[in-house]
């Protein structure tokens, strides 16, 4: 991979944790609206994806959806600011942590019940199939959405419509307080792909470098030949399923062991160190940075201006009622 | 100008509008009918007739036929409308909104608003609606007061072969997600309808029938069973003014508000179950905007807090009729304060 | 098979065939209210599953149910009655021809949405399971129904909750007017069983011994291990998708075809007085006695009393509204 | 009497239907909350809590969690329902209804009917219900309206953990499908609640307040705005009646019309959409029964024809409120006709 698409990869997976540390420091002191679902520890995934992904393509996140929305590269601080409400806030305060969208970089936010944005993607790549402009689209869906009939649904709508889709199932272990592998009949998700006649592969998510190559292959696909594919990614969140959550339902130094092993963060950092890519003092530039950006941000968001009243009337419809 | 039946116009507009626009491509269940079997691939149109012919002229890449999953479909159709398309589904029954229910009054209906008016969603839902054919509980509902109610829907309901065209044609060309429902028992009905193309602006009531002595509302077909119960009023002396408000949203409350400012008296037809519907919506309405013209109570002739009867004598029995809007008419007429 | 359910068997198949064709005859000319799906040609795949179930085992029908509904044993006369939307029709003429329903044989109609009964079947087979009656549920789903989110969610639940549901796909070559392979993507539904990790079997839906033997190991095993797996039955229906239907989407032929080669009561007829297990003469005897039956009901349906109007208010709530 | 939370009302309820009848069992995501993990099997009770505790007490056969899919497990509670067994289903937020409306509004309400009453449908489904929260457009909705619409169901919006624990015993013991809805604001409320098991029986609305001025109507959680404004308003010589009707379907009529008789003005307080809700519903029923006790237009304060914005700025403005209810109560009262 080019130097220039490590140290972006780096410096997206640095914001995002970043960012949601100290969301979880701010979420416990109060002033966080809403419920809020953190994506630490899963940086890879998202970041893996969208090294992959050009201008046109389209990511749909879901309700874990900061790290979703930064890897596809919107601007870190009018997400800080949709997640506290405010005016500048990509939505103008509309959405909120969970729905978050920026369709200038082509990211649209989770939308409704778990799963819905799979049959979104449809939409999307049918439109960029109509106009040729290849461009593909890729869902994000959490392993627990992936039991979601829509889900399925739109597995063998874009097999039959023949769509250039990506469904990328992020297995992190949970949904809500449940276990994947329960839910889950058989536990795997990709082996769900072969039901709808396309290509499905899991691979480590705590890894970029097994993720971007893993979605590099799919991606390519999808987008030469106009087919959707299945990529399912294993790693553990590190934190609750939304902040607030005790998570007793955890096995005993869970969190210490992921921490500890399975830091996409290090593992990335170790690897790109040891081969020689990228230089220690590359990184702690870009560490500094993204210091100095996240309490930036965190320290305007407190003082920036509500939404305006008149707003709760605006965008109700797009033409006139 | 040239009869056309319900049908007809329906499909007229369509073509003209996929003329008119290649954004414009039509989704839903057999609209082409045909495809992948071996005989004829424009073969059905949907069940009932209305896209037949269009897929041989537009091919399959703007008539998709898809696999009996709607809400698949239908969040495609949200995705295809956010990224540049203009997408009219066909649904078939309206009650199958209840497999995709999310689709359409979650993501369709908000997604303008929930993400700050950054994408619009510009498309049209077909769908057939009402009883009459002994369709039974679940194929025969009119459920324009479910969508009427989510904010972030237009709900188009034309009484005619020419509001039809130039209904949909404003609905195809509208920015924002519209439900437009075809009532079943309309499609064979035929009238003058223009071939060139012409739209009908939503939110504004046709008066079809002026009257001084009393006001209904009627909604669908329900403005036929109006119509045919204030010619025997008529007789008897009763002038009934009948209102179509063509969308239930939006309503033009003004139309209906002006003229029961004329007649103090007002009865809406509606063929739909009796709670929280579009009665109980132009009813409280006027209760609360035009309560000094009133005269005597506001009736509401509905169907009852029933589902729908197969059997073809008691689905009769549940529908609103002209008997039954007469009563309510007289009632309000006579009423003694 | 013991003689006495061959005989039964046929007397079913038989008695779905003769019913079907009159109604056909009898919907050309009028008086038959709403839409009318006929079983014609798939008789064997009903009647074929149904051999193999136990008295408080319960059968969930489609739209194309009146065949799902004899062959549970609904009563012939009662059923057209409803038909027909009579007062003592089984649901007193509130259902018609695609609600059918009877719970004394325990064949539970079709309901809304194509492809509900899967999860329906699961409601039934846990309260089963609850009870440990030892009952199963086998929904009948055409595979058009087959992709409905709602069924594959409800294979996912089966097998996550454990339940005796054996999932039938009558693959009847069309959905509507659309082509099965086209809409399935992979064209198999037997298949997607592995997705949701159960054993999935096709077999010809024209043989009615094909289908028995599929379905005794599938049912038993659903029985004794409380556990899901997936049928489909492959066979084209003789009529169209519903009576009025002109069927021009067909190959040339197709329908002669399948009358003469696919044909499961000539099958049925052939392989049992081929290997001795019936004779012609005690056909015979089944063939009139349902010709005298099917004469008769439909003779007296045509002056059966009409529901009284009273009843459009009945039965909207169980206990006091 | 002990006072416990809207949230303990509703867990000792379950216990106690638990106990009484093995026929009930808990369906939902989370309802346990750690299964099929490593550590406590007992850890959540649901994203609220609510059914804390429930799974260590009845084990895995009576408490079922489940994968994400509610249409299949919705439908499955309606199998079971009609097979003997007695579900309460957790659907999360009411707004989730979305992805099982095929079986909840037409299965679960409509199979007793077109069944021809073969089978009863005896099952409880719990939803939150309400903003407040900041939990955005798709998950803050009250859907009591769409809910009301449908014939076959019954719907159920307790005020206080008092009336949840008797309501929700009634619903439980009930032969038909009942939704019971449960407002986000609420959980916490505390109040003096028995220990032993009642009923409150539906259809009978409770009168919290009485006074000869205007008589309010107010649902869930808008019964205690309404109080709140009342207190204001009776400092100015206003006297409200506060009636709570408990159940949106089936409505107690007769309470609101023997109270609008008396105070001649009304006013109702619903938190959902403008259009084709609760407030349209209860208004028309009073211009229509009612009409000759009117002295004055009636008057609906209901949030306003938007998706429900996340921002808690906004989602404040959105609500009802005290103030908003005063000056329509104020308005009403001093009407001059
Ligand atoms: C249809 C629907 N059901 C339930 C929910 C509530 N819900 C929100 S997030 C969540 C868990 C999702 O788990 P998963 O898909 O694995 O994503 P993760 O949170 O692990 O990223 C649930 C059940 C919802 N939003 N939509
Ligand atoms: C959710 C839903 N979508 C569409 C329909 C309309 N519809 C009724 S039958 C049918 C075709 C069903 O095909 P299949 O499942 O193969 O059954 P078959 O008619 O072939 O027996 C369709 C689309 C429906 N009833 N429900
Ligand atoms: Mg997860
Ligand atoms: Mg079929």
């Amino acid at each position: 991979m080019e130097k220039s698409k490590l140290l972006t990869a780096y410096r997206k997976m640095r914001t995002i944790r970043d960012f949601e540390e100290r969301m979880h420091v701010e979420f416990a002191t109060g002033g966080v609206p809403g419920f809020v679902h953190l994506y630490v520890g899963q940086e890879a995934c998202a970041v893996g994806v969208c090294s992959q992904l050009e201008g046109n393509d389209t990511l749909l996140g879901t309700h874990r959806g900061h790290g979703h929305a930064l890897a596809k590269g919107v601007d870190a601080r009018r997400l800080l600011f949709e997640i506290f409400g405010r005016a500048e806030g990509l939505c103008g305060g509309n959405a909120g942590s969970c729905h978050v969208h920026d369709s200038s970089v082509r990211y649209i936010g989770a939308n409704s019940g778990v799963g819905s944005g799979a049959a979104i993607a449809c939409g999307v790549a049918l439109a960029a199939k109509t106009r040729s402009d290849g461009a593909v689209a890729v869902p994000l869906i959490g392993e627990g959405a992936a039991n979601q009939g829509v889900v399925l649904e739109a597995m063998n709508l874009a097999s039959v419509w023949k769509l250039p889709v990506v469904f990328v199932f992020e297995n992190n272990g949970y949904a809500e307080a449940t276990g994947s592998d329960w839910a889950i009949a058989g536990g795997e998700l990709w082996g769900r792909a072969a039901a709808f006649d396309m290509p499905g592969v899991a691979v480590e998510g705590h890894d970029f470098f097994a993720v971007s190559e893993a979605a590099a292959e799919l991606i390519d696909r999808a987008r030469k030949e106009s087919r959707p594919a299945v990529l399912e990614l294993r790693q553990k969140r590190f934190y609750g399923h939304f902040e607030g959550d005790a998570q007793t339902y955890r096995g005993d130094g869970e969190v210490d062991y992921l921490r500890s092993e399975r830091d996409c963060l290090t593992i990335f950092t170790d690897r790109v160190i040891a081969e020689d890519w990228l230089t220690k003092e590359e990184l702690a530039v870009i560490d500094e940075e993204v210091t100095t950006l996240i309490a930036d941000i965190y320290e305007e968001v407190k003082e920036a201006a509500l939404p305006a009243e008149s707003r709760l009337f605006d965008n109700v419809y797009a033409s006139p009622y | 100008m040239p009869l056309k039946t319900f049908r007809q116009a329906i499909n007229d507009t369509l073509v003209q509008e996929m003329q008119r626009d290649v954004r414009v491509i039509l989704i839903g269940e057999d609209i082409a009918g045909g495809t992948g079997c071996e005989g004829d691939g424009d073969a059905w149109g949907g069940p009932l007739g209305v896209t037949k012919g269009l897929i041989s002229e537009f091919g399959p890449d703007r008539v998709l036929d898809t696999p009996i999953s709607e809400a698949a479909f239908m969040g495609a159709a949200v995705g295809a409308a956010m990224n540049g398309l203009r997408p009219v589904v066909d649904l078939m029954f309206n009650d199958f909104v209840s497999v995709c229910f999310d689709q359409v009054c979650n993501q369709a209906a908000k997604c303008h608003y929930m993400y700050g008016g950054q994408n619009s969603v510009p498309m049209t839902i077909r769908a057939n609606t009402g009883a009459g054919i002994s369709t039974a509980a679940q194929h025969s509902q009119s459920l324009h007061p479910v969508f009427s109610f989510f904010p972030g829907l237009k709900v188009v309901v034309p009484t005619s072969p020419y509001e039809a065209k130039g209904l949909l044609t404003t609905a195809i060309r509208d920015d924002d997600p519209v439900i437009f429902l075809e009532t079943k028992l309309l499609y064979d009905m035929e009238e003058d309808v223009p071939d060139e193309s012409y739209e009908i602006p939503f939110g504004e009531a046709n008066i079809l029938r002026e009257g001084g002595d009393v006001t209904i509302v009627a909604v669908g077909r329900m403005v036929h069973v109006a119509t045919e119960a204030s010619a025997a009023l008529a007789r008897k002396g009763i002038e009934c003014e009948i209102i179509d408000p063509r969308t239930t949203s939006p309503l033009d409350t003004e139309t209906i508000l002006e003229s029961v400012e004329e007649t103090g008296r007002l009865v809406i037809v509606d063929e739909t179950t009796p709670r929280c519907n579009f009665a109980t919506d132009v009813s409280a309405m006027v209760a609360q905007e035009g309560f000094a013209f009133l005269k005597a109570p506001i009736r509401m002739v509905t169907a009852p807090h029933t589902p729908i009867p197969f059997a073809p004598n008691l689905e009769q029995l549940y529908m609103p009729d002209p008997a039954k809007v007469s009563a309510a008419v007289q009632q309000v007429v006579g009423y003694q304060g």
